[in-house]
């Protein structure tokens, strides 16, 4: 016990040694930990905020909390092992997680997916979109103080895990979409009560308007907080939401067609400075909100265009794809989920790439903190919907 | 309420007014939710049936294995990603035919994922709706399946099919089992 | 007579304890979503009188939601140490009950339990919220169970 | 109390060998009294912290604590006595003599305004003549005792916690006084009694209808005392998501009770006070000032009046808590000076030129308080109507999802 | 446009550069690197204006640094792919054209071990800074303990007889 009391203490000093010459913090200046458990770092992120007061001169981001190695376990674990992994990468839009290291591996093995398994998986991607930007904007409007919404939020999300519970079994981290198809099958009562879902669920999104998103208090709060322009912000590669709230009109959906996708038509909201400059939190705010409802029209048509057949193609045990490699770009919750698998023509893939929205996403706070307050870093996090294992993996 | 200093008189009063109707507007919503119904499920004991049953089919709880239509493949085991399952299979010296010795599910370290319950050939290992087992000793989530002394002839296909017992009942007996043994 | 006014003492103090157990917010990972829906309409901790509460300070329950990697696990041990006295741990979920998924990773605690005394451990990836909410009676019958002011006495 | 003190004086001036025995009366009059007032506070204070859990979870959806004792109610007692058995940590890097004093300050300072509030016609603990000026002045203890707790217990958070405080507290004492300042100029008097028996009992007649700036100051009070409070658009000081828990980050244990009986009594203050001022506290409809002491049965109608209408308002309190979002620093500041303030000195300005023109008494003063009640009401019908509105749009679904209608009042507890 | 065409685009502004080129991009000499990443980013054709991701791959004898890159307006993408020695891999970095490369190459430095010139911050971002090895590279075997907490937990799956506890059985 003594010795790692010691060990810490040393660590502590060395820490802060090292981050005095890294900042040369001025006379008046303090350095703040926010700390990875910290009421609004959405899971265990860790801030150093060097501050001499309320307005913050730096925020320097330190991660890698949750850093769990996936991508090492990835290569020690046969392919339809790795798709359980695949889900705790982004627990809160595990289906698109999924769905990028199938494709990945379908281009590999090249595996064709039937009709009715893709329109499954565009089923149970866009409910799990919706919940995800539930969360992402619930947690956003408690960081500025509403709690109502968020609890609200967690209600409607309730309702999608119940029918997750039903469509694939868990709540939270599906393992619904395997390699060549989907595991289980949409039954007719179940297409219903998404529906009747659908419908309460779209009043409740004005009533949500009505509640947060008109109100003046949170207008201020947001508007003018810190906007991206494009350029930085196809610089620093945000993605999703992010990126079109900063006017860049890119959508993997749309523009590098995947799945079923090009059957249905929706639009893809851009960012116009509903109430402020462009690219602001407020924009990405409203932009999440805006998905949600086309999310909603999604659902509707390919609930009602769904064909019948077979869910799952003939895939072998294990499957062993020939040499080579595969990249699959998947438009998730958090914004274009990208994987790069490399295969060495074993049962188990030589290098996993995932690369997360959020990553960078979490690479432009540094940036955007300076000269900003600590209510508005709070708000900066909120509004840019970093989740901790996508960042660390 | 803009911080900004050029403030024209007009965006003043506009600024008050859009906070007070904003302000109305939200009030209104919460005080509708007062006479709303709360969607709370008063889980230990206001609620008619047990949780258990009401969940839908395909919940993926703890593991249970009902070893009479085991075929000993050992198929979950190969299949699990990170091996929480673990059979011995032994050869009975004279008789020559294998019976299972030992069948252990960690319960603490599975990850619920289904890939054991796709991979069984027969439908033995299966998930339960249970869930609420939270113990003080680690150890009492280690489910064995298979008795100590017990020996389990693998199931044959061609062999008539036994009767089966209920979905969850099996595993509630090992849980309690252990929950009373062990602490 | 003094062990009927020590017991029927004693036993209100617990259920006092009981009936207000304040967790401390404390997610790190999928187990922390399910901790925020536990928290949420369906299955509603307030019911219990559980509160998160923010500080180390006055919160009297750590729930341990999620995978705690090395880097974490000295500040997990800093929270730990900072909870006023009479503390409990809740070990959530495969990953903190023994590493769970991660077990073979590099960077994974295996079990929070090498770094903290743990009270309860719940199976599930993530548990249900129900299954929390059973942890926390689980936890308040065991606190009804303490011998509060004996142990003090003797 | 003072009532009691000279009818117990009377009959029972008994002479401890020879001196006059009066102050030793005074003296357990005014022991009994604080008790009295001690006891009501923390038990409304309790009352409170548990009727806010529960009306919160009733706008979430959700259930308040319900297993409590009967439906709840013993929450506060279990909060209150397991925060009074945890461990007494002190931050080692604390000054410990104002870390453990600064509880006190915010207690004293809370429960000072106790003395003045007025429950009945003359069920009042001291019925001083300068009563609303005492109430301004002894909330500033308040913000001692916050700033104290900040900087004592040594840690970054609850030193911007205590800061934003005392930004706060002491900027909005200004549009405080100025609102209070637009109903001592239409009563002429300073005491609590006295600016209550000045207004009527119809609704009509109470000092909010009096003018539209009287309609506008008592909004300008409502929202200072929020701040003053640290009630939410403005609880900065303990803000949750960003500053940990703000200035109460490192006390546990008993001291963070007195944290926390102080947070929920200053609701029960807040809104006694707006009654006083703007509402006609105790005043009963139809009886004129003389009457109202006549008979008990007076008296304990106006005392139950007076509960009501302060009640309503702390519902109408913990409700903004669950609506609203947060300020940030600047904005808070700059809704004090720029708007508060300012609309507080255009209140007094008109006030005053409305009561020279439009005597209080006269047809035409009755007519227009009449109007202005008028349009306060049809801002009321407006509400109701919305909340309806709000109400019916998703009844109709939610049956068709779940097959229950939505239908679940608030009296009925689930 | 198609990938060829990128390829021949980017041979005739740096000849000797580009080596042999695979389906989907081209491998490039290292030491040119920097200079064809600002080449594609400026050029109007070309004007490949997001790194979407920049990763390293061990294979065994070599490893091999691999640039995604992608364009909004023109809708093409393109891959650069670099390769290094095992042991002191050093290659200048590209965050002066891409800042999101300055977090990727810090992964890349802390669980590959390459080294990036000019880097601005180059310190490791995932695992804790007193940590040994580079996690990510085939030859990596993982210390037993850390700070005090060792690596190896009772697998209560193996009965008391046979001892084997869980090594790290990452293969």
């Amino acid at each position: 016990m003594q010795q790692r009391k010691i060990a810490m203490v040393k660590q502590e000093l060395k820490d802060l040694h090292e981050l005095k010459q890294l900042y040369q913090p001025v006379a008046d200046e303090m350095l703040v930990n926010m700390g990875p458990q910290h009421p609004s770092t959405h899971g265990v992120l860790n801030f150093l905020l060097v501050t001499d007061g309320e307005v913050m001169h730096k925020a320097v981001a330190h991660v890698g909390y949750l850093h769990r190695g996936i991508e090492k376990i990835g290569e020690a674990v046969e392919y339809n092992g790795f798709v359980p992994f695949t889900d705790r990468v982004d627990y809160l839009a595990a289906m698109s997680a999924n769905q990028g290291f199938a494709m990945a591996v379908e281009k590999l093995a090249s595996i064709q997916v039937p009709e009715r398994a893709e329109y499954l998986r565009v089923i149970a991607t866009e409910l799990n979109r919706i919940a995800s930007h539930l969360v992402a904007n619930g947690a956003m409007a408690m960081d500025i103080g509403a709690f109502t919404p968020f609890v609200h939020w967690l209600k409607e999300r309730e309702f999608v895990n119940d029918l997750m519970e039903e469509l694939c079994g868990a709540r939270l981290t599906y393992n619904y979409i395997r390699i060549g198809g989907v595991a289980f099958d949409c039954g007719k009562e179940l297409a219903e009560k998404i529906v009747k879902w659908i419908d309460h669920f779209e009043p409740m999104v004005d009533e949500f308007d009505r509640l947060i998103t008109n109100n003046e208090i949170f207008v201020q709060r947001l508007a003018n907080v810190s906007p991206i322009s494009a350029e930085e912000a196809m610089s620093y590669n945000l993605v999703g939401p992010n990126l079109r709230a900063s006017g860049v009109d890119w959508d993997i959906r749309r523009d590098v067609p995947y799945s079923v996708y090009s059957k249905f038509d929706f639009k893809i909201p851009v960012g116009k400075g509903f109430r402020g400059t462009v690219g602001d939190c407020y924009d990405r705010f409203v932009l999440r909100i805006l998905e949600i409802r086309e999310s909603c029209k999604i659902l509707r048509q390919a609930l009602a265009t769904m064909p019948e057949g077979e869910i799952m193609a003939k895939v072998p045990k294990t499957i062993k794809p020939p040499k080579g490699e595969a990249i699959a770009r998947v438009e998730s919750a958090r914004g274009e989920l990208f994987y790069y698998v490399v295969s060495d023509g074993s049962s188990k893939p030589l290098r996993v790439k995932i690369r997360a929205g959020s990553f960078t996403a979490m690479s432009i706070i540094e940036h955007l903190s300076k000269g900003v307050m600590i209510a508005d870093l709070v708000a900066i996090i909120g509004s840019l919907d970093v989740v901790a294992p996508e960042v660390d993996r | 309420m803009s911080s900004s200093t050029n403030l024209t008189l007009g965006q003043y009063f506009k600024n008050i007014q859009n906070a007070a109707l904003s302000t109305l507007e939200g009030m209104a919503v919460t005080f509708s939710w007062l006479f709303r119904r709360p969607i709370t499920i008063q889980w230990p004991d206001k609620i008619e049936k047990p949780l258990e049953e009401t969940l839908p089919e395909r919940t993926r709880g703890i593991l249970e294995v009902e070893t009479r239509i085991c075929t000993g493949c050992l198929a979950c085991q190969k299949a699990c990603p990170i091996d929480t399952i673990s059979i011995d299979m032994e050869r009975n010296a004279e008789t020559k035919e294998r019976f299972i010795a030992r069948f252990d599910i960690d319960a603490a370290k599975c990850m619920y994922c289904g890939l054991c319950v796709d991979a069984c050939p027969t439908g033995a290992i299966r998930h339960t709706t249970l869930f609420a087992y939270a113990t003080d000793n680690i150890d009492n989530l280690l489910l064995s399946y298979v008795d100590k002394g017990e020996k389990v002839t693998p199931f044959r296909p061609k062999d008539p099919q036994p009767e089966l017992r209920a979905r969850g009942s099996i595993g509630k007996n090992v849980l309690e089992r252990n929950l009373k043994s062990k602490n | 007579m003094d062990g009927f006014l020590l017991t029927t003492t004693e036993e209100f103090l617990n259920w006092n304890r009981k009936s207000s157990i304040w967790y401390l917010l404390f997610a790190s990972a999928c187990c922390g979503i399910e901790l925020m829906q536990t928290g949420g309409p369906r299955t509603d901790l307030d019911r219990f009188g559980a509160v998160p509460r923010a500080t180390p300070r006055q919160a009297d329950l750590m729930i341990v939601a999620g995978t705690i990697t090395y880097k974490m696990a000295e500040r997990v041990r800093l929270l730990y140490e900072q909870m006023a006295e009479p503390r409990y741990v809740i070990s959530m979920g495969s990953c903190a009950n023994c590493g769970g998924l991660f077990q073979s990773s590099y960077s994974v605690l295996k079990g929070v339990d090498k770094v903290i005394p743990v009270d309860l451990y719940i199976p599930g990836c993530p548990p249900r919220p129900e299954a929390l909410a059973d942890a926390v009676v689980k936890l308040q019958a065991k606190m009804m169970k303490e011998k509060y002011l004996r142990t003090v006495r003797a | 109390m003072w009532y009691l003190a000279n009818y117990l004086e009377k009959n029972y001036a008994v002479s401890i060998n020879g001196q006059e025995s009066a102050w030793l009366i005074y003296l357990i009059v005014a022991i009994a009294s604080a008790l009295v007032m001690l006891g009501f506070a923390s038990l409304f204070a309790g009352l409170a912290s548990f009727v806010e859990r529960r009306i919160a979870g009733r706008i979430m959806a959700r259930v308040g604590p319900n297993r409590v004792g009967p439906q709840g109610l013993f929450q506060f007692v279990a909060d209150g006595l397991k925060l009074i058995m945890k461990e007494d940590l002190i931050p080692n890097g604390a000054d410990r003599f104002l870390f453990k004093i600064a509880p006190y300050f915010v207690f004293a300072g809370m429960l000072g305004t106790f003395v003045v509030l007025p429950f009945g016609a003359n069920i009042v603990a001291a019925n001083m003549d300068v009563g609303i000026f005492y109430i301004i002045s002894i909330t500033a203890l308040v913000v001692v005792g916050i700033i104290l707790g900040g900087w004592a217990s040594n840690s970054k958070w609850s030193m911007f916690g205590g800061l934003r405080s005392a930004a706060q507290i002491v900027s909005y004492e200004i549009p405080l006084a100025l609102s209070i300042l637009v109903v001592v100029l239409l009563s002429g008097s300073l005491s609590t009694q006295g600016i209550i028996s000045a207004q009527g009992g119809l609704p009509w007649d109470w000092f909010i209808f009096h003018s539209p700036f009287a309609f506008i100051a008592f909004f300008i009070y409502f929202v200072s005392a929020l701040a003053e409070g640290n009630r939410t658009p403005f609880d900065l000081p303990e803000a949750e998501s960003e500053l940990v828990a703000g200035y109460c980050t490192e006390y546990s244990g008993f001291r963070f009770v007195v944290f926390f009986f102080a947070e929920w009594a200053n609701l029960w203050i807040m809104s006694a006070i707006a009654v006083i001022c703007f509402l006609g506290g105790w005043r009963v409809p139809f009886i004129s000032v003389e009457e109202s002491t006549s008979s008990w049965g007076i008296i304990l109608l106006g005392l139950a009046i007076f509960m009501v209408k302060t009640l309503a308002l702390v519902v109408v309190v913990i409700q903004l808590r669950w609506t609203l979002p947060r300020l940030r620093l600047d904005q808070m500041m700059n809704l004090c000076w720029k708007y508060l303030v300012p609309g507080s000195f255009v209140c007094i300005l008109g006030t005053m030129t409305w009561m020279v023109l439009i005597d209080w008494n006269s047809m035409i003063g009755l007519v227009l308080r009449v109007v202005v009640f008028a349009g306060a009401f049809m801002l009321l019908a407006y509400y109701i109507y919305r909340i309806r509105f709000n109400y019916m749009i998703d009844r109709d679904n939610y049956k068709k999802m779940t097959g229950k209608d939505m239908w679940y009042p608030p009296y009925r507890l689930p | 446009m198609d990938v060829q065409s990128q390829i021949n685009l980017i041979k005739g502004k740096f000849p000797n550069e580009v080596l042999e080129n695979f389906a989907t991009g081209t491998f490039v000499n290292a030491e040119k690197l920097k200079a064809i990443c600002q080449f594609c980013r400026d050029n109007e054709e070309l004007s490949m204006q997001v790194l979407t991701c920049m990763t390293a791959v061990d294979l065994g004898d070599h490893l091999e640094l691999v640039y995604h890159l992608i364009s909004y307006s023109k809708k093409h993408d393109l891959v650069l792919k670099v390769t290094l020695p095992r042991d002191n891999a050093v290659i200048d970095s590209v965050e002066s054209v891409w800042k999101t490369a300055d977090w990727q190459e810090r992964e890349c430095f802390d669980l590959f071990g390459v080294n990036f010139k000019n880097h601005p911050d180059l310190r490791r971002i995932m695992l804790p800074d007193d940590w040994q090895g580079h996690p990510l590279r085939k030859d990596y075997t993982p210390p037993t303990e850390y700070h005090g907490m060792s690596h190896t937990r009772k697998n209560p799956l193996i009965p008391e007889g046979q001892s084997a506890t869980t090594e790290n059985s990452n293969g």
